[in-house]
């Protein structure tokens, strides 16, 4: 078993990477991965439900979510990040559990690879 | 003969890399000698789930197109 | 040992393509195999009808010849397909894959090397 | 672990990156991560018991002295070598 962590950066309104990551995370259930996925900065606004790429007319960021629940896939968000963009209305549909920024180096210490996108 | 499938799934409307994860998921469920249907309208998994499937020890047992841009495969187990 | 080396931007505009060549004939010198996922804006790398002018490094060529030395390149389908960049328009030893096949690099990788977006 | 840094010292995620770093850990520097290789912040890292390289192209091809780096300059054969012994990264 691999473990594997995607971090998502950049936003989802005007970059592809937090669709990509997600799909690129759900890939690796083919095989014997567990791959899990960290918001950080800009990317971590994926979470508020007023967040929609589609009202841009880009693709939607709701996709993913019904494949999150299916392949129970692990998200995590980082604490400080959420009050730096003051996201008050968080997406249940996300699972999301909160970590502080400290507990970010031990996350990614647990991995065999960690690939930032 | 028509080929009685044990387990179908209908993976129409989804794209890369859901039909390839979902049917390589379902044959590692099923028992030797039964048969996955895999219904996909995403043409690249059409070349990919037969290819993958026969690398982990499978017999592809047909791919027919059963419209515009979409087939079924039946895989055996 | 198995690398795979991933990919996400474009060839020329940065310099990632440029990277992962090194990275790939370094670890080809020191008797490793080697295999490239190129992944989103990467898979022009591998475009057989990509002319740079004539002072310039051919980085589809290149790749060519590390592929007839063995280098395993593995190109995003659907990221083709946003490009339009056909199958048959990709340079010898390139085959259009996708997730799946990134997964299955992943997890016969001891090490993976990812060029972040 | 392994973790490389190619942007430079003002891009958000690589100071993150950095300070997440944990004792015996491998940063290596590339593209413009070289400028870190300039920066006092990194000798912070180098305090935690980090080993930090950079790529010696990528730092003189950018106008950089060797007698700036506060860092040891690596070829792509010493990276390779590094990744050998620690196959686990973040990149």
């Amino acid at each position: 078993m691999k473990k594997i962590l995607f971090v998502v950066y950049q936003p989802p309104c005007g970059t592809i990477w937090v669709n990509e990551a997600f799909r690129t995370a759900f890939g690796m259930y083919g095989e014997d991965i567990e791959p899990e996925l960290l918001f950080l900065n800009e990317a971590t606004i994926s979470i508020s439900q007023e967040t929609g790429p589609a009202k841009l007319g880009m693709l939607s960021l709701k996709m993913v979510q019904k494949y999150i629940k299916k392949y129970e896939t692990k998200v995590y968000a980082i604490k400080e990040d959420i009050e730096k963009f003051c996201i008050n209305d968080i997406d249940a549909r996300f699972g999301a559990e909160f970590i502080t920024n400290d507990q970010v180096a031990e996350l990614i210490h647990s991995k065999d690879f960690v690939i930032f996108m | 003969m028509a080929i009685e499938p044990t387990k179908t799934i209908d993976e129409r409307g989804e794209v890369c890399p859901v039909p390839d994860v979902d049917a390589k998921r379902a044959l590692k469920k099923m028992n030797a000698g039964e048969i996955l249907e895999v219904l996909i309208d995403y043409p690249l998994s059409k070349e990919r789930i037969p290819a993958n499937s026969k690398k982990d020890g499978h017999e592809v047992l047909a791919i027919e197109e059963t419209g515009p841009s979409e087939w079924r495969i039946l895989i055996k187990v | 040992m198995k690398f795979t080396i991933q990919v996400m931007v474009p060839p020329y505009t940065y310099e990632d393509m440029d990277t992962a060549i090194k990275i790939i004939e370094a670890a080809m010198k020191r008797g490793h195999e080697v295999r490239l996922f190129l992944f989103s804006d990467a898979v022009l790398a591998a475009n057989s009808q990509v002319k740079p002018i004539r002072i310039d490094r051919s980085i589809p060529k290149k790749l060519e010849e590390l592929a007839e030395q063995g280098l395993r390149i593995e190109v995003c389908g659907i990221c083709l397909d946003y490009r339009g960049v056909t199958q048959e328009m990709l340079i010898k030893g390139a085959n259009a894959s996708g997730l799946p096949e990134l997964a299955e690099l992943t997890m016969t990788s001891d090490i993976f090397v990812n060029l972040m977006a | 672990m392994v973790i490389l840094v190619k942007y430079g010292t003002d891009h958000a995620v690589e100071s993150r990156k950095i300070a997440w770093a944990k004792e015996s850990d491998t940063i290596v520097l590339l593209q413009d991560g070289v400028f870190w290789a300039k920066d006092d912040r990194i000798k912070e890292a180098e305090a935690k018991k980090i080993k930090v390289f950079a790529i010696k192209d990528e730092y003189l091809s950018r106008g950089c002295l060797e007698k700036d780096a506060k860092v040891p300059l690596i070829s792509y054969d010493k990276f390779i070598e590094i990744l050998e012994k620690d196959t686990k990264t973040v990149g």
